[in-house]
Protein backbone atom coordinates (compact mmCIF):
# COMPACT_ATOMS: atom_id res chain seq x y z
CA UNK A 1 0.00 0.00 0.00
CA UNK A 2 1.54 3.36 -1.27
CA UNK A 3 0.59 6.60 0.02
CA UNK A 4 1.34 9.87 -0.72
CA UNK A 5 2.03 12.75 1.34
CA UNK A 6 2.12 16.42 0.01
CA UNK A 7 3.10 19.19 2.06
CA UNK A 8 2.07 23.01 0.91
CA UNK A 9 3.07 26.54 2.51
CA UNK A 10 4.72 27.02 5.67
CA UNK A 11 4.67 23.36 6.08
CA UNK A 12 7.51 23.02 3.18
CA UNK A 13 9.75 25.06 5.69
CA UNK A 14 9.90 22.35 8.18
CA UNK A 15 10.01 19.36 6.09
CA UNK A 16 12.41 20.65 3.44
CA UNK A 17 9.99 18.91 0.43
CA UNK A 18 7.32 19.05 -1.24
CA UNK A 19 6.09 15.15 -0.84
CA UNK A 20 6.92 12.35 0.23
CA UNK A 21 6.09 8.26 -0.46
CA UNK A 22 4.82 6.47 2.57
CA UNK A 23 3.74 2.43 2.58
CA UNK A 24 1.43 0.49 4.98
CA UNK A 25 -0.02 3.11 7.24
CA UNK A 26 -3.41 2.26 8.25
CA UNK A 27 -5.38 5.72 8.80
CA UNK A 28 -4.62 9.75 9.18
CA UNK A 29 -4.35 9.64 12.94
CA UNK A 30 -1.49 6.77 12.61
CA UNK A 31 -0.11 9.18 9.72
CA UNK A 32 -0.03 12.02 11.57
CA UNK A 33 1.80 10.30 14.31
CA UNK A 34 4.65 8.80 12.13
CA UNK A 35 5.13 12.53 10.57
CA UNK A 36 5.30 14.40 13.88
CA UNK A 37 8.10 11.86 15.00
CA UNK A 38 10.05 12.61 11.31
CA UNK A 39 9.84 16.27 11.88
CA UNK A 40 8.71 17.19 15.04
CA UNK A 41 8.30 20.91 14.07
CA UNK A 42 5.33 19.75 12.60
CA UNK A 43 3.22 18.70 16.07
CA UNK A 44 3.06 22.14 17.08
CA UNK A 45 1.72 23.43 13.08
CA UNK A 46 -1.76 24.47 12.37
CA UNK A 47 -2.74 22.32 9.72
CA UNK A 48 -5.58 20.65 8.02
CA UNK A 49 -5.43 17.04 6.32
CA UNK A 50 -6.84 16.09 2.73
CA UNK A 51 -7.38 13.00 1.94
CA UNK A 52 -7.54 12.82 -2.04
CA UNK A 53 -8.43 16.71 -1.63
CA UNK A 54 -11.24 16.03 0.94
CA UNK A 55 -10.64 18.00 4.10
CA UNK A 56 -11.21 15.47 6.70
CA UNK A 57 -12.44 16.01 10.24
CA UNK A 58 -11.68 13.07 11.67
CA UNK A 59 -9.82 9.80 11.58
CA UNK A 60 -9.59 8.42 7.85
CA UNK A 61 -9.23 5.20 6.82
CA UNK A 62 -5.96 5.45 4.06
CA UNK A 63 -6.39 3.26 0.99
CA UNK A 64 -3.60 2.32 -1.56
CA UNK A 65 -2.52 5.19 -3.80
CA UNK A 66 -4.36 7.57 -2.28
CA UNK A 67 -3.02 11.22 -1.50
CA UNK A 68 -3.15 12.90 1.76
CA UNK A 69 -1.91 16.68 1.31
CA UNK A 70 -1.36 18.50 4.53
CA UNK A 71 -2.91 22.18 4.63
CA UNK A 72 -1.62 25.29 6.89
CA UNK A 73 -4.04 28.09 7.01
CA UNK A 74 -4.65 29.38 3.48
CA UNK A 75 -3.61 32.94 2.57
CA UNK A 76 -4.86 33.52 -0.82
CA UNK A 77 -6.03 36.91 -2.38
CA UNK B 1 -18.39 13.59 -10.36
CA UNK B 2 -17.69 16.66 -12.27
CA UNK B 3 -19.26 16.72 -15.60
CA UNK B 4 -16.39 18.86 -16.90
CA UNK B 5 -12.86 19.75 -16.01
CA UNK B 6 -12.89 22.81 -13.95
CA UNK B 7 -11.75 26.25 -15.26
CA UNK B 8 -8.24 27.32 -14.72
CA UNK B 9 -8.03 30.53 -12.78
CA UNK B 10 -4.16 30.85 -12.63
CA UNK B 11 -1.52 32.87 -13.98
CA UNK B 12 1.99 33.10 -13.71
CA UNK B 13 3.18 36.38 -11.83
CA UNK B 14 0.89 39.24 -11.59
CA UNK B 15 -2.41 40.33 -13.19
CA UNK B 16 -1.80 43.12 -15.33
CA UNK B 17 -3.89 46.27 -16.00
CA UNK B 18 -4.09 45.82 -19.47
CA UNK B 19 -5.54 42.17 -19.22
CA UNK B 20 -8.28 44.16 -16.68
CA UNK B 21 -9.09 46.64 -19.47
CA UNK B 22 -9.39 44.16 -22.07
CA UNK B 23 -11.58 42.13 -19.98
CA UNK B 24 -13.66 45.16 -19.30
CA UNK B 25 -13.90 45.79 -22.98
CA UNK B 26 -15.00 42.22 -24.29
CA UNK B 27 -18.37 43.01 -22.12
CA UNK B 28 -19.52 45.12 -23.84
CA UNK B 29 -20.77 42.78 -26.80
CA UNK B 30 -23.13 41.65 -23.63
CA UNK B 31 -26.04 43.94 -23.95
CA UNK B 32 -27.71 42.52 -21.33
CA UNK B 33 -25.85 43.34 -18.50
CA UNK B 34 -26.49 46.65 -16.45
CA UNK B 35 -23.60 46.50 -13.79
CA UNK B 36 -20.21 44.97 -13.46
CA UNK B 37 -18.85 44.75 -10.14
CA UNK B 38 -14.90 44.32 -9.78
CA UNK B 39 -12.61 43.07 -6.82
CA UNK B 40 -8.63 43.36 -7.13
CA UNK B 41 -6.52 42.64 -4.56
CA UNK B 42 -2.87 44.41 -4.74
CA UNK B 43 0.21 42.87 -2.72
CA UNK B 44 0.83 46.56 0.23
CA UNK B 45 4.35 47.33 1.27
CA UNK B 46 4.06 46.37 4.21
CA UNK B 47 6.28 47.39 7.04
CA UNK B 48 6.31 44.06 10.11
CA UNK B 49 9.32 44.47 12.34
CA UNK B 50 11.13 47.24 10.62
CA UNK B 51 11.59 44.78 7.56
CA UNK B 52 9.77 45.80 3.81
CA UNK B 53 7.58 43.25 2.41
CA UNK B 54 8.54 43.34 -1.31
CA UNK B 55 6.49 40.74 -3.04
CA UNK B 56 4.42 38.18 -2.55
CA UNK B 57 4.78 34.54 -4.00
CA UNK B 58 2.14 32.09 -4.10
CA UNK B 59 1.62 28.95 -4.27
CA UNK B 60 -1.50 26.46 -4.13
CA UNK B 61 -2.51 22.53 -4.34
CA UNK B 62 -3.95 23.49 -8.06
CA UNK B 63 -6.14 20.51 -8.50
CA UNK B 64 -7.43 20.76 -5.45
CA UNK B 65 -7.84 25.10 -5.68
CA UNK B 66 -9.69 24.02 -8.89
CA UNK B 67 -12.20 22.08 -7.99
CA UNK B 68 -13.12 23.90 -4.92
CA UNK B 69 -13.10 26.98 -7.18
CA UNK B 70 -15.97 25.19 -9.07
CA UNK B 71 -17.79 24.11 -5.73
CA UNK B 72 -17.84 27.71 -5.17
CA UNK B 73 -18.81 29.17 -8.61
CA UNK B 74 -21.90 26.79 -9.21
CA UNK B 75 -23.17 27.95 -5.83
CA UNK B 76 -22.60 31.81 -6.45
CA UNK B 77 -24.82 31.33 -9.66
CA UNK B 78 -27.47 29.36 -7.78
CA UNK B 79 -27.84 32.22 -5.41
CA UNK B 80 -27.72 35.62 -7.87
CA UNK B 81 -29.02 35.77 -10.98
CA UNK B 82 -25.48 36.38 -13.25
CA UNK B 83 -24.35 37.35 -16.57
CA UNK B 84 -21.04 35.79 -16.07
CA UNK B 85 -18.02 35.57 -13.58
CA UNK B 86 -14.05 35.20 -14.03
CA UNK B 87 -11.51 34.75 -11.71
CA UNK B 88 -7.74 35.27 -11.68
CA UNK B 89 -5.43 34.78 -9.27
CA UNK B 90 -1.86 34.63 -9.48
CA UNK B 91 0.84 31.75 -8.79
CA UNK B 92 4.95 32.46 -7.99
CA UNK B 93 6.12 36.65 -6.97
CA UNK B 94 3.95 39.12 -7.68
CA UNK B 95 5.85 42.52 -6.13
CA UNK B 96 4.78 45.25 -4.02
CA UNK B 97 2.09 47.14 -6.03
CA UNK B 98 1.01 44.62 -8.18
CA UNK B 99 -2.43 42.82 -8.31
CA UNK B 100 -2.81 38.92 -7.39
CA UNK B 101 -6.57 38.62 -7.46
CA UNK B 102 -9.20 39.66 -10.09
CA UNK B 103 -12.82 38.73 -9.76
CA UNK B 104 -15.06 40.16 -12.14
CA UNK B 105 -18.81 39.65 -11.28
CA UNK B 106 -21.75 40.91 -14.15
CA UNK B 107 -25.19 41.14 -13.87
CA UNK B 108 -28.73 42.82 -15.38
CA UNK B 109 -29.06 45.14 -11.96
CA UNK B 110 -26.40 46.07 -9.79
CA UNK B 111 -26.96 44.36 -6.77
CA UNK B 112 -26.51 40.78 -7.66
CA UNK B 113 -23.11 41.62 -9.18
CA UNK B 114 -21.84 43.70 -5.87
CA UNK B 115 -23.25 40.66 -3.36
CA UNK B 116 -22.13 37.35 -5.81
CA UNK B 117 -18.15 39.53 -6.30
CA UNK B 118 -18.08 40.28 -2.49
CA UNK B 119 -18.70 36.67 -1.10
CA UNK B 120 -16.49 35.27 -4.24
CA UNK B 121 -13.67 37.63 -2.32
CA UNK B 122 -14.57 35.88 1.43
CA UNK B 123 -15.21 32.40 -0.19
CA UNK B 124 -12.00 32.23 -2.20
CA UNK B 125 -9.76 33.89 0.74
CA UNK B 126 -11.25 31.62 3.75
CA UNK B 127 -11.60 28.18 1.38
CA UNK B 128 -8.81 28.09 -1.62
CA UNK B 129 -6.12 26.10 -0.43
CA UNK B 130 -3.18 29.20 -1.19
CA UNK B 131 -0.30 30.62 0.83
CA UNK B 132 1.02 33.63 0.19
CA UNK B 133 5.00 34.01 1.45
CA UNK B 134 5.98 37.46 1.80
CA UNK B 135 9.55 37.99 1.13
CA UNK B 136 10.66 40.62 2.74
CA UNK B 137 14.16 43.10 1.23
CA UNK B 138 16.70 41.63 3.52
CA UNK B 139 15.83 38.33 1.74
CA UNK B 140 13.80 36.52 4.96
CA UNK B 141 9.89 35.66 4.56
CA UNK B 142 6.91 35.52 6.44
CA UNK B 143 3.87 33.12 5.66
CA UNK B 144 0.42 35.43 5.33
CA UNK B 145 -1.99 34.57 7.48
CA UNK B 146 -5.48 35.49 6.42
CA UNK B 147 -7.94 37.44 8.61
CA UNK C 1 -18.64 76.88 2.67
CA UNK C 2 -17.30 74.89 0.72
CA UNK C 3 -13.28 75.40 1.32
CA UNK C 4 -12.35 74.19 -2.93
CA UNK C 5 -14.18 73.76 -6.25
CA UNK C 6 -15.60 70.42 -6.27
CA UNK C 7 -14.03 67.86 -8.26
CA UNK C 8 -15.51 67.40 -11.75
CA UNK C 9 -16.63 63.96 -12.34
CA UNK C 10 -18.65 64.36 -15.99
CA UNK C 11 -17.14 62.86 -19.13
CA UNK C 12 -18.59 63.55 -22.04
CA UNK C 13 -19.78 59.99 -23.78
CA UNK C 14 -18.67 56.34 -22.78
CA UNK C 15 -15.89 55.76 -20.11
CA UNK C 16 -14.37 53.63 -22.39
CA UNK C 17 -12.42 49.99 -20.91
CA UNK C 18 -8.75 51.48 -21.63
CA UNK C 19 -9.16 54.45 -18.94
CA UNK C 20 -10.41 52.16 -16.84
CA UNK C 21 -7.46 49.89 -17.33
CA UNK C 22 -5.21 52.85 -16.77
CA UNK C 23 -6.67 54.36 -13.88
CA UNK C 24 -5.90 50.79 -12.29
CA UNK C 25 -2.47 50.84 -13.81
CA UNK C 26 -1.51 54.21 -11.87
CA UNK C 27 -2.86 53.12 -8.16
CA UNK C 28 0.40 50.24 -8.68
CA UNK C 29 2.74 52.77 -7.37
CA UNK C 30 0.51 53.04 -4.15
CA UNK C 31 1.78 50.23 -2.29
CA UNK C 32 -0.18 51.04 0.93
CA UNK C 33 -3.08 49.79 -1.04
CA UNK C 34 -4.26 46.16 -0.38
CA UNK C 35 -7.85 46.11 -2.38
CA UNK C 36 -10.07 47.96 -4.62
CA UNK C 37 -13.43 47.69 -5.28
CA UNK C 38 -15.05 49.07 -8.84
CA UNK C 39 -18.79 48.96 -9.82
CA UNK C 40 -19.37 49.95 -13.95
CA UNK C 41 -22.83 50.69 -14.61
CA UNK C 42 -23.51 49.52 -18.34
CA UNK C 43 -25.85 50.35 -20.51
CA UNK C 44 -28.58 47.46 -21.06
CA UNK C 45 -30.13 47.10 -24.84
CA UNK C 46 -33.66 46.72 -22.65
CA UNK C 47 -36.74 46.05 -24.97
CA UNK C 48 -39.50 48.10 -23.68
CA UNK C 49 -43.19 47.30 -25.43
CA UNK C 50 -41.19 45.77 -28.78
CA UNK C 51 -38.91 48.54 -28.86
CA UNK C 52 -34.89 48.33 -28.06
CA UNK C 53 -32.96 51.04 -26.16
CA UNK C 54 -30.19 51.39 -28.10
CA UNK C 55 -28.61 54.39 -26.26
CA UNK C 56 -29.11 56.32 -23.01
CA UNK C 57 -28.16 60.27 -23.43
CA UNK C 58 -27.41 61.65 -19.62
CA UNK C 59 -27.89 65.39 -18.42
CA UNK C 60 -27.83 67.06 -15.45
CA UNK C 61 -27.68 69.89 -13.25
CA UNK C 62 -24.01 70.07 -13.45
CA UNK C 63 -23.26 72.70 -10.13
CA UNK C 64 -25.37 70.77 -7.96
CA UNK C 65 -24.22 67.49 -8.98
CA UNK C 66 -20.73 67.98 -7.73
CA UNK C 67 -21.73 69.76 -5.25
CA UNK C 68 -23.85 66.89 -3.73
CA UNK C 69 -20.90 64.32 -5.16
CA UNK C 70 -18.48 66.74 -2.77
CA UNK C 71 -20.44 65.92 -0.13
CA UNK C 72 -21.06 62.05 -0.89
CA UNK C 73 -17.50 61.55 -0.89
CA UNK C 74 -16.71 63.28 2.55
CA UNK C 75 -19.25 61.56 3.94
CA UNK C 76 -17.53 58.82 2.59
CA UNK C 77 -14.00 59.45 3.58
CA UNK C 78 -14.95 60.31 7.23
CA UNK C 79 -17.09 56.25 7.66
CA UNK C 80 -14.26 54.52 6.06
CA UNK C 81 -10.49 54.52 6.28
CA UNK C 82 -10.22 54.82 1.92
CA UNK C 83 -6.34 55.32 0.92
CA UNK C 84 -8.53 57.15 -2.67
CA UNK C 85 -11.79 57.36 -4.29
CA UNK C 86 -12.58 58.02 -7.91
CA UNK C 87 -15.79 58.72 -9.44
CA UNK C 88 -16.96 59.31 -13.32
CA UNK C 89 -20.36 59.45 -15.17
CA UNK C 90 -21.33 60.14 -18.33
CA UNK C 91 -22.90 62.98 -20.04
CA UNK C 92 -24.36 63.07 -23.41
CA UNK C 93 -24.83 59.62 -25.19
CA UNK C 94 -23.90 56.19 -24.34
CA UNK C 95 -24.47 53.05 -26.82
CA UNK C 96 -25.95 50.37 -25.58
CA UNK C 97 -23.05 47.81 -23.92
CA UNK C 98 -20.82 51.61 -23.04
CA UNK C 99 -20.19 52.43 -19.78
CA UNK C 100 -21.60 55.45 -18.31
CA UNK C 101 -20.85 55.03 -14.35
CA UNK C 102 -17.34 54.06 -13.12
CA UNK C 103 -16.53 54.23 -9.13
CA UNK C 104 -13.11 52.69 -7.83
CA UNK C 105 -12.70 52.55 -4.16
CA UNK C 106 -8.95 51.39 -2.81
CA UNK C 107 -7.72 50.86 0.86
CA UNK C 108 -5.58 49.02 2.67
CA UNK C 109 -8.14 46.47 3.71
CA UNK C 110 -10.95 45.09 1.29
CA UNK C 111 -13.64 45.68 3.69
CA UNK C 112 -13.41 49.10 4.00
CA UNK C 113 -13.02 49.97 -0.27
CA UNK C 114 -16.17 47.28 -0.54
CA UNK C 115 -18.44 49.04 1.28
CA UNK C 116 -17.52 52.35 -0.02
CA UNK C 117 -17.81 51.17 -3.47
CA UNK C 118 -21.01 50.10 -2.79
CA UNK C 119 -22.15 52.53 -0.52
CA UNK C 120 -21.30 55.72 -3.02
CA UNK C 121 -22.84 53.80 -5.82
CA UNK C 122 -26.19 53.66 -3.87
CA UNK C 123 -25.69 57.23 -2.84
CA UNK C 124 -25.07 58.13 -6.49
CA UNK C 125 -28.28 57.24 -8.12
CA UNK C 126 -30.44 58.28 -5.37
CA UNK C 127 -28.74 61.78 -4.69
CA UNK C 128 -27.21 62.89 -8.05
CA UNK C 129 -29.77 65.48 -10.08
CA UNK C 130 -28.53 63.13 -13.43
CA UNK C 131 -31.53 62.00 -15.70
CA UNK C 132 -31.04 59.27 -18.16
CA UNK C 133 -33.18 59.46 -21.67
CA UNK C 134 -33.68 55.99 -23.03
CA UNK C 135 -33.04 56.17 -27.08
CA UNK C 136 -34.97 53.41 -29.00
CA UNK C 137 -34.51 52.04 -32.03
CA UNK C 138 -37.22 53.90 -33.58
CA UNK C 139 -36.18 56.79 -32.62
CA UNK C 140 -38.66 57.84 -30.04
CA UNK C 141 -37.46 58.14 -26.30
CA UNK C 142 -39.11 57.29 -22.26
CA UNK C 143 -37.13 58.45 -19.52
CA UNK C 144 -35.52 56.52 -17.02
CA UNK C 145 -35.94 56.31 -13.39
CA UNK C 146 -33.80 54.51 -11.03
CA UNK C 147 -35.37 51.94 -8.67
CA UNK D 1 -37.15 90.87 -8.36
CA UNK D 2 -35.21 88.25 -11.38
CA UNK D 3 -36.06 84.68 -10.93
CA UNK D 4 -34.62 82.04 -12.91
CA UNK D 5 -36.27 78.95 -13.20
CA UNK D 6 -34.65 75.92 -14.92
CA UNK D 7 -36.35 72.75 -16.14
CA UNK D 8 -34.90 69.40 -16.67
CA UNK D 9 -35.14 65.85 -17.55
CA UNK D 10 -38.25 64.87 -18.71
CA UNK D 11 -39.83 68.13 -17.63
CA UNK D 12 -38.30 69.97 -20.67
CA UNK D 13 -40.43 67.57 -22.94
CA UNK D 14 -43.34 69.54 -21.61
CA UNK D 15 -42.21 72.96 -20.86
CA UNK D 16 -40.44 72.90 -24.50
CA UNK D 17 -37.27 74.84 -23.34
CA UNK D 18 -34.34 74.72 -20.21
CA UNK D 19 -35.30 77.48 -19.01
CA UNK D 20 -37.65 80.54 -17.86
CA UNK D 21 -36.79 84.22 -16.53
CA UNK D 22 -39.33 85.23 -14.14
CA UNK D 23 -40.41 88.79 -12.06
CA UNK D 24 -41.67 89.45 -8.94
CA UNK D 25 -42.64 85.59 -7.47
CA UNK D 26 -43.04 85.93 -3.74
CA UNK D 27 -42.41 81.88 -2.69
CA UNK D 28 -42.02 79.15 -4.69
CA UNK D 29 -45.46 77.75 -3.61
CA UNK D 30 -46.58 80.96 -5.89
CA UNK D 31 -44.09 80.09 -8.39
CA UNK D 32 -45.26 76.57 -8.77
CA UNK D 33 -48.94 77.70 -9.12
CA UNK D 34 -47.82 80.03 -12.02
CA UNK D 35 -45.62 77.44 -13.67
CA UNK D 36 -48.66 75.15 -13.52
CA UNK D 37 -50.80 77.72 -15.11
CA UNK D 38 -48.23 78.28 -18.02
CA UNK D 39 -47.38 74.28 -18.38
CA UNK D 40 -50.46 72.75 -17.08
CA UNK D 41 -48.95 69.24 -17.95
CA UNK D 42 -46.40 70.28 -15.00
CA UNK D 43 -48.95 70.38 -12.46
CA UNK D 44 -49.00 65.68 -13.06
CA UNK D 45 -45.31 65.63 -13.10
CA UNK D 46 -43.24 64.31 -10.18
CA UNK D 47 -40.31 66.66 -9.49
CA UNK D 48 -38.54 68.86 -6.25
CA UNK D 49 -38.04 72.08 -5.98
CA UNK D 50 -34.50 73.72 -5.57
CA UNK D 51 -33.44 77.00 -4.26
CA UNK D 52 -30.03 77.98 -5.05
CA UNK D 53 -29.10 74.01 -5.56
CA UNK D 54 -30.88 73.29 -2.46
CA UNK D 55 -33.63 71.09 -2.21
CA UNK D 56 -37.03 72.37 -0.55
CA UNK D 57 -39.81 70.55 1.62
CA UNK D 58 -41.87 73.48 2.01
CA UNK D 59 -42.80 76.87 0.61
CA UNK D 60 -39.77 79.15 0.85
CA UNK D 61 -39.17 83.13 -0.07
CA UNK D 62 -37.59 83.90 -3.04
CA UNK D 63 -34.77 86.63 -3.34
CA UNK D 64 -33.43 88.66 -6.15
CA UNK D 65 -31.33 86.75 -8.76
CA UNK D 66 -32.18 82.79 -7.33
CA UNK D 67 -32.09 80.33 -9.03
CA UNK D 68 -34.86 77.74 -8.74
CA UNK D 69 -34.57 74.48 -10.27
CA UNK D 70 -37.12 71.63 -11.27
CA UNK D 71 -35.93 68.38 -10.31
CA UNK D 72 -37.61 64.75 -11.99
CA UNK D 73 -36.47 61.90 -10.54
CA UNK D 74 -33.18 61.04 -10.64
CA UNK D 75 -32.12 58.30 -12.86
CA UNK D 76 -27.72 58.81 -13.11
CA UNK D 77 -25.69 55.63 -13.13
Amino acid sequence: MQITILFFGQLTDITGMASIQLEDITDTDALALLLHQKFPALASSKYVMAVDKKVINSSTLLTNNCTVALLPPFSGG
Amino acid sequence: MKEHKPKNIFVQGPVVASFIGDSIHKHSSNTAIGGHSIFLGQVREDIIEGKKVIAIEYSTFEEMALEKMQTIRESIFEKYPLTCMHVYHSLGKVAAGEISLFVFASSAHRKACIAACEETVERIKAELPIWGKEIFDNETHQWKENK
